[in-house]
C-alpha cells in the first residue's frame, strides 16, 4: 500500500546558514526548528534543505537563486549578512517566498518576510536569576562579538543582574570571535579566576567556557542561550533561553499557502513563545524564585519592564561605553537588528 | 640591445688603496695598474688581500683610502653597476651564476632588453652562439647553468664579460677548478682577448700558470705590495719566496718505505655515475701500508666516482672492495669509518664540512659519538671536544679567530686543513684524499704534503686524487692513470715520466 | 542533475573562496621569489579589508573602497620591505611582529569607527556580454563581480611577469643567488623592495575583496587565518603562480563541496553515503602526493636577507 | 593591585594559551631543523584532539587519552616523514594534503562517532607540594594540569637536545648541509624519520592539550588555525626553542590581555584609554623588531628532499 507523493501538498523549504547545524547556537536554532515542524506535519508533507557553513554572501546568493528556480516554497536567508543579496534575488522571483533574519527590514518587497529575536527579553531573565543565584556577587560573560542577537542578549542579561541589584559586578568579555573554542575557554577561566561563581555566553564557541564551568563541580553555575545547552552540562546548567523559531514559521508557512508571500516582520520573543526559557528539570530551584520568574516574565511581556540600557542610562560602570553611537546608527526602537552569528565559522 | 657607453679603457690605475675589515687591514696603501693589450697577474698567499684589492675595482667593496683613474681621470665606482658600465667584467672566485637560469637568462640578467619590459632572450641567445663560435668557447645559451660542467660554468662566465664588451677583465682564480685541457683552452681565449686589446688582471696560485700567462706579476704579502716585475725577470722559486717570505720546497726528499701488507683493495669495480651511464668500469687497485698511490687523470674520469665507491657512498654494480682484507662492499659509509677509512673529499664545502657549524663542531663530526666526545653515546662532552679542537688548531696551524668561529668565515686553505686535522688524527689505516690542495696557496700546500707523507710513514695507505700532475709526482710511490672509468696505466714513481702519463690522461694507448 | 549542481554551484562557489587566496598568494609568490619570506600577510589583508570597508562605508564608492586597499597596501607593503631588506630582520619575526600589528590596529580601528557590523554594499556581479550567456561555463566563469576576475587575471599575469620580463628574470636571480644578481649590476634591495610592496599592495586587495566583494562587511580577524593558508598555497604550488592558483582552487572546492554536500544530496534525492565524506580528505591528499612528486625551482635565498659580506 | 591581577591573572592565562602551541612548535622546530618543513600541523593537531578526545568519552582514562594522541601522532608522523623523505615529495605539497586530510578525517569521525560536542573530565590541576604554595609564582606557575607542565618541560629538554647531544648534533647537520651529514656516515633519512615523527607526535599532543586538558571538548576545526601560527613561531623564534617559547608566551599574553582588559579596569576602578589598545600592536611590533635585528643559525637545506646525486 505505498503513497502516493503528491509534489503539490509537500511543503519544501530551503535555508542557508553562516555555521554549522549541530552548534548549539544561532545555526542549530533554525535547523531545530525545522525538524520540529517536520515532525508536526509530517515527512509527506513537509521537506526541507539546508546549506550549512555559509560564509562568502555570494555563495549564498547562488544557492538562493537555484532554489527559487527549483521551485522552493520558502527560501529562507537565515543570517543578517544575506540582505543584500535577498534584496537583489527576490524581486527576480514574485512568486516565491523569502524570508530573512535577524532583521526587521522586509525591503518594502511583498514576497519577503523578515524576522529578529527578542534575545534581550531572555538574557535580562536569566540575568534576575543570576543575580539571585550568586554569592560572590561576580558574574562572567562570554559574548563572541559585540554585535546581533549575541549583543542584545548580553545587554539584556547585564540589565537583568542590574536589576536586582546595582552593585553586582558583570565582566563581559567579547573574544572576537565565533570559533575560537581556545580563547573562549581562557575567557571563562579569567571570570573565575576574578571570583564569577555564574557564567554564561553565546555563540558556539562558548563550549569551551561550559566546560570550565563543569570543571569547577557546581560551584559555577552556567545559563544558556540560543539552544538548549542542558545537555551539555546537566550538573550546572540552570536555564536557558531557547530559540523557537517553528513559532513564526508555522505563521509564515500558512501565510504562504494562503497566498501572502511576505511583507511582514517577526519577532521571537516570551510573549509569542518563540522564546522560552527552558529550565534544567535536574536542577533544584527555591518555588519562590521560580514564581518571581514567572512574574517577571509576565511584566516584561506587558512592557512593564525595560531590558535594555537606555541611551542615556549608560555609565561608566558597565561595559557598554559605545552604546551611544551605535544605537544611533540605523537600528529602529530596541533592536538594533543586526546578526552575525558565525560569520568567522567558515573561514578555513 | 647591448650598447655600452664606455669608452675602451686604456689603462686602470689604482693608487694607495686601504681597506680596512674589523680586526684586518686588508689592503694597506697598495698601488696597481694594468694597460690595456696586458695580463697583470696577483699573486699571494691566501689572505694577503688579491680578492678584496679586485672586490674594490669592480665596486663590491669601497676602499677606505686611495684612488683609482681610468685613462687618467678619477672615477668613483660604487657598485657592479658602475664597473659594469665602465667597462669592467669581473669573475670571480666563486662564480656568480644563477644555477636554475639558462645561459642566456644568466647573461641576460641586468642587461637592458631591446624590447623594454619584455626579455628578448631569442636575440640574447643568438649573441651570445655567435661570441661561443668567434672564441671557440662552445657553450649552449638554452641550457641550465646547474647542467654544466665547473669548466663550461667558467666559460659562460667569459661569455658574459665578452657580451658586456668589457675591456677589463678580472679573474680570480679562474683555474682553480679546471683541468689541464680547460686551463688551456682558457689561456687560448686569454691570450686572444689579449691581442683584441683587452686588460686583464689575473689571480692564481698556481705558478706554472702565472709564468705561462701573464706579463708582468703584482706579489701580494699580507695586504702589502711586496713588488711588481715583469714576467720574464721571474722564476717559480723567485716568485715562491716574494709570497710565502721565505724559502718553499715543492721537491720533498722521498724515502722508500717498506711495502708491507695490503691494506686498501679493489677487484674488478663497476659502478654508475650520476647521469646513469658507467662511471667505473672494472677497477682492480691495491694500496698497501705505507704507501701513497696517486691518481691521475683529468677531472670528470671517474676520479669522484671512485673516492665515492671506495668510501661508501655510492654503491658498486659489480666487484668487491677490501679494507684490511675484510669485505666491506656492503658496509655503510659509517661502518666503513669506523673500521679505519677516512675520507677527504673533493668538494669540502659541501661534502667536507658544515658551513655553518662551528670549527669545534666541525672537528668532531667524524666520532661525535664516540668517547671521548660523547657521554654514553649520547650527551656531548663540550669540554673535551673544545680541548681536542685547540690541539688540531695548533698542530695544524688552523687560523681561526677561536674554537667557536663558524667554518664559513675561514678561508680555504684553513677548513682543508681543518679537514685534514679531523681525518688524519682518527689514525686511519687508509686514506683516500681527493684533491687535497685545490685552490690552497703554496705555503700551506707544502704543510699539506708533508702531512701526508709523515701519515705514509707512519704506515698509512694514502690513495692520492689529483688532477695536478706536479703533485702526483711529488708525493706517489706508485700511479695509475684513470681515462673514461678505466685504470688505463699504472706507473711506478721511478720509471714516470710526464709527457707518457700526460698522454695516457688523454686517452692515448697504455706504453708497452 | 548531480554533474551539473556540481558544475555550477560547486565550482562558481569554489571560484568566489578562492579569491582572496589567490590574491595574496600571488602577492606572496612575488616576494618570495625574490628571496622575502612575508608571514605578515594576515596582517596587511586585515588592514587593506578595514580600509577598504571603512571608506566604502563612509563614502559609497567602491572605486575609493578600491584605492584606499592599494594605498593601505603600498605603505603596509614599504614597511615590510624596509624591515626585511633594509633593516634586514629575520623574516619569521619581523613577519609575525606586522601580523600582530595589523590583527591589533584593525581590530581597533574597528571598534572605534564602527562598533558594530554594518553592511556594505559591495561589488555587484558584473555581466559579461557574450560570455555569461554561455550555456554552462557562463554561470560557473562570467557571473561573479569585478574583484574575481581581477583575482584571477593576476596569475597569468604573474606567469608572463615572472618568465618573460626582464623584472621577472631580476626577481628569479635575486631570490636565487643573491650574490651573483648583485655582483651584474642588478640592485638586490631594490627589487626585493619591488616584489615585496606588490605583496603588500597584492595581500591588501585580498583583504579588500573579503570585505567589499564577498563578505561585504568587517569584523575583528575577519580573515580567520587566510593570510597564513595563502603562505603555505605559496610552498604548494611551489613558486609557480598557475600552480599556486591550482592549489587555492583544489582547497577552495573541498571547502565548496562540503558546504554543499546537502543541496547535492537533495538534488540527487538519496543522501550521499558517508563513504564519500571519509574518502574525500584521501582523494585529496593523494591527488596532491602526485602533484608533490614534481621537482621544482626554489628560491634558495628565501629567508635570507642579503648583505654584500662588508 | 593591578600588579598582581596581571602577574595571577594574565601571566596563568597566558601560559595556559601557549601550552598547544608550545607542544606543537617544539615539534615543528626539530623537524625544521633537521630540513623538513610540516606544514601538516594543523592537521595532526586536530586528529590528536579528536583521537584523545574520543578515548577519554569512551573509557573515561585519561591516561589512555594520552596514549591514543601518541599513537595517532606516530602513524601521521610516520606517514608525514614517509611521503617527505622517502617519496622526497615538494613539502608544502605534502604538508597541505596532510593537513585537508586532517580536517576531514577529524570532523567526519566526530559527526559520525559522537555527534554533539560532549564534555570529558580533562586533566585536573596539580599541586606541587611546596611550590604552589609560593606567594605569587605559585598561582602563576604551579596551578596548572599536568599538559601544562609537560609543554614547558618540552622547552629546555628541546634545546638541551639540540644542542648539548649527539643526536641533536646529527640533526642541526642533516638540515645544514645534508651531503656532509651523509658523508660523515649519518643516515639522512633516518633522522630526519626521527625528527618528523616526533613533530606528530608532538602535534598530536598539542592537540591533545586542546582536547582534555584545556577546552575539554571537540568541535570539527577545533584548532582554528593554531597549527600555522605554530609554524610560524618556529620561524619567528628563528628555530631555537626558548625563542619560539618566548614566541608563543609573546602571543598568548598578547591575547590573555586583551581577555582581562575589563578585569583589569575593573580592578582599578577606571577606564584603560583606548591609546593602551592603540598602542599594544606597536609596541609587540616593536618589541618583535628588535629581536629580529638578531642573526641566526639556518637549517640551509630546509624544504629540500636529499638525494645523493644518483
Ligand atoms: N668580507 C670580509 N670581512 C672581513 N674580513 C675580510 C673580508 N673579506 C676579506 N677579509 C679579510 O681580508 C684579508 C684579505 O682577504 P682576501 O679575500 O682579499 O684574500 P685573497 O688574497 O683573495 O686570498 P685567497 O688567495 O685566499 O683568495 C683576509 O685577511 C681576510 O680575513
Ligand atoms: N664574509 C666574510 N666574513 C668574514 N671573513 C671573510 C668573509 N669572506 C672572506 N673572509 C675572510 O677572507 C679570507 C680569504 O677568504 P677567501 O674566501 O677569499 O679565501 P679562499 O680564497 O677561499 O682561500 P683559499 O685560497 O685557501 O681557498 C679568509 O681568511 C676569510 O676569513
Ligand atoms: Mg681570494
Ligand atoms: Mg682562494
Amino acid at each position: 500500500h505505498a503513497e502516493p507523493v503528491e509534489a503539490q501538498d509537500t511543503f519544501r523549504v530551503a535555508v542557508v546558514m553562516p555555521s554549522a547545524t549541530n552548534d548549539l547556537a544561532f545555526s542549530q536554532s533554525m535547523y531545530d526548528a525545522l525538524v520540529t515542524i517536520q515532525e508536526e506535519m509530517g515527512e509527506d508533507n513537509f521537506e526541507f534543505v539546508f546549506q550549512e557553513g555559509t560564509f562568502v554572501v555570494d555563495d549564498a546568493a547562488i544557492a538562493l537563486r537555484e532554489w527559487a528556480l527549483e521551485g522552493y516554497d520558502l527560501i529562507i536567508a537565515h543570517g543578517s549578512q544575506y540582505g543584500a543579496v535577498l534584496e537583489e534575488i527576490a524581486p527576480d522571483f514574485p512568486d516565491v517566498s523569502f524570508a530573512w533574519g535577524t532583521d526587521s527590514d522586509t525591503f518594502g518587497l511583498d514576497n519577503v518576510f523578515a524576522y529578529e529575536a527578542a534575545s534581550d527579553q531572555g538574557g535580562f531573565v536569566n540575568g534576575f536569576l543570576a543575580a539571585n543565584l550568586s554569592e560572590s556577587g561576580v558574574i562572567g560573560v562570554v559574548g563572541p562579538v559585540e554585535a546581533g542577537d549575541a549583543k542584545l542578549y548580553v545587554d539584556g542579561f547585564v540589565q537583568g543582574v542590574a536589576y536586582v541589584d546595582e552593585e553586582l559586578e558583570v565582566n563581559v568579555n567579547y573574544i572576537g570571535s565565533f570559533s575560537d573554542v581556545a580563547l573562549a575557554t581562557e575567557a571563562a577561566e579569567a571570570h573565575i579566576a576574578n571570583d564569577a561563581d555564574i557564567l554564561t555566553g553565546s555563540a558556539q564557541m562558548v563550549v569551551g567556557a561550559v566546560g570550565v564551568a563543569i570543571e569547577e563541580e557546581g560551584d559555577v553555575l552556567w545559563f544558556g542561550t540560543q539552544a538548549n545547552q542542558t545537555e551539555l552540562a546537566p550538573e550546572i546548567v540552570v536555564a536557558s533561553q531557547v530559540y523557537h523559531w517553528e513559532v513564526i514559521l508555522t505563521d509564515m508557512i500558512e501565510l504562504i499557502q494562503d497566498g501572502t508571500l511576505g511583507g511582514e516582520t517577526y519577532s521571537i520573543n516570551l510573549e509569542n513563545e518563540g522564546l522560552v526559557i527552558e529550565f534544567n528539570e535536574d536542577f533544584e530551584l527555591d518555588e519562590e524564585l521560580l514564581a518571581e520568574v514567572d512574574a517577571l516574565i509576565e511584566e516584561i511581556i506587558a512592557g512593564d519592564v525595560q531590558t535594555l540600557p537606555e541611551e542615556d542610562m549608560d555609565d561608566g560602570e558597565d561595559d557598554e561605553e559605545m552604546d551611544d553611537e551605535e544605537d544611533t546608527d540605523g537600528a529602529d526602537d530596541s533592536d538594533d537588528g543586526e546578526d552575525d552569528d558565525g560569520e568567522d565559522e567558515e573561514s578555513s | 640591445m647591448v650598447n655600452p657607453q664606455h669608452k675602451a679603457i686604456r689603462s686602470v690605475e689604482m693608487k694607495k688603496i686601504v681597506k680596512h675589515f674589523p680586526g684586518v687591514l686588508a689592503v694597506d696603501e697598495v698601488d696597481f695598474d694594468v694597460q690595456a693589450g696586458e695580463v697583470h697577474a696577483l699573486l699571494g698567499e691566501n689572505g694577503a688581500g688579491k680578492s678584496t684589492l679586485m672586490k674594490i675595482l669592480y665596486g663590491l667593496y669601497s676602499a677606505n683610502a686611495g684612488e683609482t683613474l681610468i685613462n687618467g681621470h678619477p672615477v668613483s665606482i660604487k657598485s657592479p653597476r658602475t664597473a659594469i658600465e665602465l667597462g669592467i667584467g669581473m669573475i670571480h672566485q666563486h662564480f656568480m651564476l644563477v644555477p636554475s637560469l639558462t645561459v642566456a637568462e644568466n647573461v641576460a640578467m641586468g642587461l637592458r632588453s631591446s624590447r623594454g619590459l619584455l626579455l628578448d632572450i631569442d636575440i640574447v641567445s643568438e649573441r651570445v652562439r655567435k661570441l661561443s663560435e668567434i672564441y671557440n668557447l662552445n657553450v649552449d645559451p638554452a641550457v641550465p647553468i646547474w647542467h654544466l660542467s665547473v669548466g663550461e660554468q667558467q666559460r659562460v662566465e667569459i661569455l658574459r664579460a665578452l657580451y658586456k664588451e668589457a675591456s677589463l677583465l678580472i679573474l680570480d682564480e679562474p683555474t682553480a677548478v679546471l683541468t689541464p685541457q680547460e686551463v688551456d683552452d682558457l689561456f687560448k681565449i686569454l691570450r686572444r682577448m689579449k691581442e683584441d686589446g683587452h686588460s686583464l688582471i689575473f689571480i692564481s696560485h698556481k705558478l706554472k700558470e702565472v709564468l705561462a700567462i701573464s706579463d708582468r706579476i703584482t706579489v701580494l704579502r699580507d695586504g702589502r705590495k711586496v713588488d711588481t716585475i715583469p714576467a720574464e725577470t721571474a722564476t717559480r722559486a723567485s716568485l715562491a719566496q716574494m709570497m710565502v717570505g721565505r724559502e718553499v720546497v715543492l721537491r720533498y726528499e722521498y724515502e722508500p718505505v717498506e711495502i708491507e701488507e695490503s691494506r686498501l683493495a679493489l677487484t674488478g669495480v663497476h659502478a654508475n655515475s650520476d647521469r646513469g651511464y658507467a662511471g667505473l668500469i672494472d677497477i682492480n687497485l691495491t694500496v698497501h701500508s705505507g704507501e701513497i698511490v696517486g691518481v691521475a687523470g683529468v677531472s670528470g674520469n671517474g676520479q669522484q666516482e671512485l673516492a665515492q665507491v671506495i668510501a661508501g657512498l655510492r654503491p658498486t654494480s659489480q666487484g668487491n672492495i677490501y679494507l684490511d682484507g675484510k669485505k666491506i662492499d656492503s658496509c655503510s659509509a659509517n661502518q666503513r669509518s669506523l673500521m679505519g677509512l677516512s675520507y677527504i673529499p673533493e668538494e669540502r664545502m659541501i661534502e667536507g664540512v658544515i658551513k655553518d657549524f662551528t670549527v669545534a663542531e666541525n672537528v668532531v663530526l667524524h666520532g661525535f659519538d664516540q668517547f671521548p666526545f660523547a657521554w654514553k653515546g649520547f650527551f656531548l662532552n663540550l669540554g673535551a671536544i673544545k680541548k681536542t679542537t685547540r690541539q688540531h688548531i695548533i698542530d695544524y696551524e688552523i687560523k681561526t679567530p677561536s674554537t667557536e668561529t663558524p667554518v664559513k668565515s675561514l678561508s680555504g686553505g684553513n677548513i682543508q686543513k681543518l679537514v685534514l686535522a679531523r681525518e688524519l688524527s682518527r689514525e686511519p689505516h687508509v686514506l683516500i684524499a681527493a684533491q687535497p690542495t685545490r685552490g690552497v696557496d703554496i705555503g700551506a700546500t707544502e704543510y699539506i704534503h708533508r702531512r701526508l707523507l709523515q701519515a705514509r710513514k707512519v704506515g698509512v695507505a694514502i690513495l692520492l686524487i689529483s688532477e695536478d700532475l706536479d703533485e702526483i709526482l711529488a708525493l706517489s710511490d706508485r700511479i695509475v692513470v684513470i681515462y673514461e672509468g678505466k685504470i688505463v696505466g699504472e706507473v711506478s714513481r721511478e720509471e714516470a715520466n710526464i709527457n707518457e702519463i700526460g698522454l695516457m690522461m688523454a686517452g692515448a694507448s697504455q706504453p708497452e | 542533475m548531480l554533474d551539473e549542481i556540481f558544475r555550477t554551484t560547486v565550482l562558481a562557489s569554489a571560484i568566489r573562496l578562492a579569491t582572496p587566496y589567490i590574491f595574496a598568494s600571488m602577492g606572496e609568490t612575488f616576494s618570495q621569489r625574490s628571496g622575502v619570506l612575508n608571514l605578515g600577510v594576515e596582517g596587511i589583508m586585515l588592514l587593506g579589508a578595514f580600509a577598504s570597508y571603512y571608506t566604502v562605508l563612509e563614502t559609497g564608492s567602491l572605486v575609493l573602497g578600491l584605492l584606499a586597499a592599494i594605498g593601505t597596501g603600498l605603505l603596509m607593503g614599504l614597511v615590510t620591505a624596509f624591515v626585511s631588506v633594509t633593516l634586514k630582520a629575520e623574516q619569521g619575526i619581523s613577519g609575525i611582529g606586522i601580523y600582530l600589528f595589523g590583527l591589533g590596529l584593525s581590530e581597533m580601528l574597528f571598534k572605534r569607527l564602527v562598533g558594530t557590523p554594518t553592511h556594505v554594499k559591495g561589488f555587484p556581479k558584473v555581466d559579461i556580454p557574450v560570455l555569461t550567456d554561455l550555456p554552462v561555463l557562463g554561470e560557473v566563469l562570467f557571473n561573479h563581480n569585478i574583484m574575481i576576475y581581477l583575482a584571477f587575471l593576476t596569475v597569468p599575469l604573474s606567469a608572463c611577469i615572472l618568465n618573460r620580463t626582464t623584472l621577472g628574470l631580476q626577481i628569479r636571480a635575486v631570490g636565487q643567488t643573491p650574490e651573483a644578481a648583485d655582483a651584474m649590476g642588478i640592485s638586490v634591495a631594490r627589487v626585493r623592495y619591488f616584489t615585496v610592496t606588490l605583496g603588500g599592495v597584492m595581500s591588501s586587495l585580498a583583504g579588500a575583496s573579503l570585505s567589499i566583494a564577498l563578505v561585504n562587511f568587517f569584523q575583528g580577524n575577519l580573515t580567520a587565518g587566510q593570510g597564513f593558508i595563502a603562505v603555505a598555497l605559496v610552498y604548494f604550488g611551489a613558486w609557480r603562480p598557475y600552480w599556486v592558483m591550482a592549489g587555492a582552487m583544489l582547497f577552495s572546492t573541498v571547502n565548496a563541496l562540503q558546504l554543499q554536500i546537502k543541496t547535492i544530496e537533495s538534488a540527487l534525492s538519496f543522501d550521499i553515503p558517508d563513504e564519500f565524506a571519509v574518502m574525500a580528505p584521501y582523494v585529496v591528499t593523494i591527488l596532491t602526493l602526485i602533484i608533490a612528486s614534481q621537482r621544482v625551482e626554489q628560491p634558495t635565498a628565501l629567508t635570507k636577507p642579503f648583505e654584500r659580506g662588508e
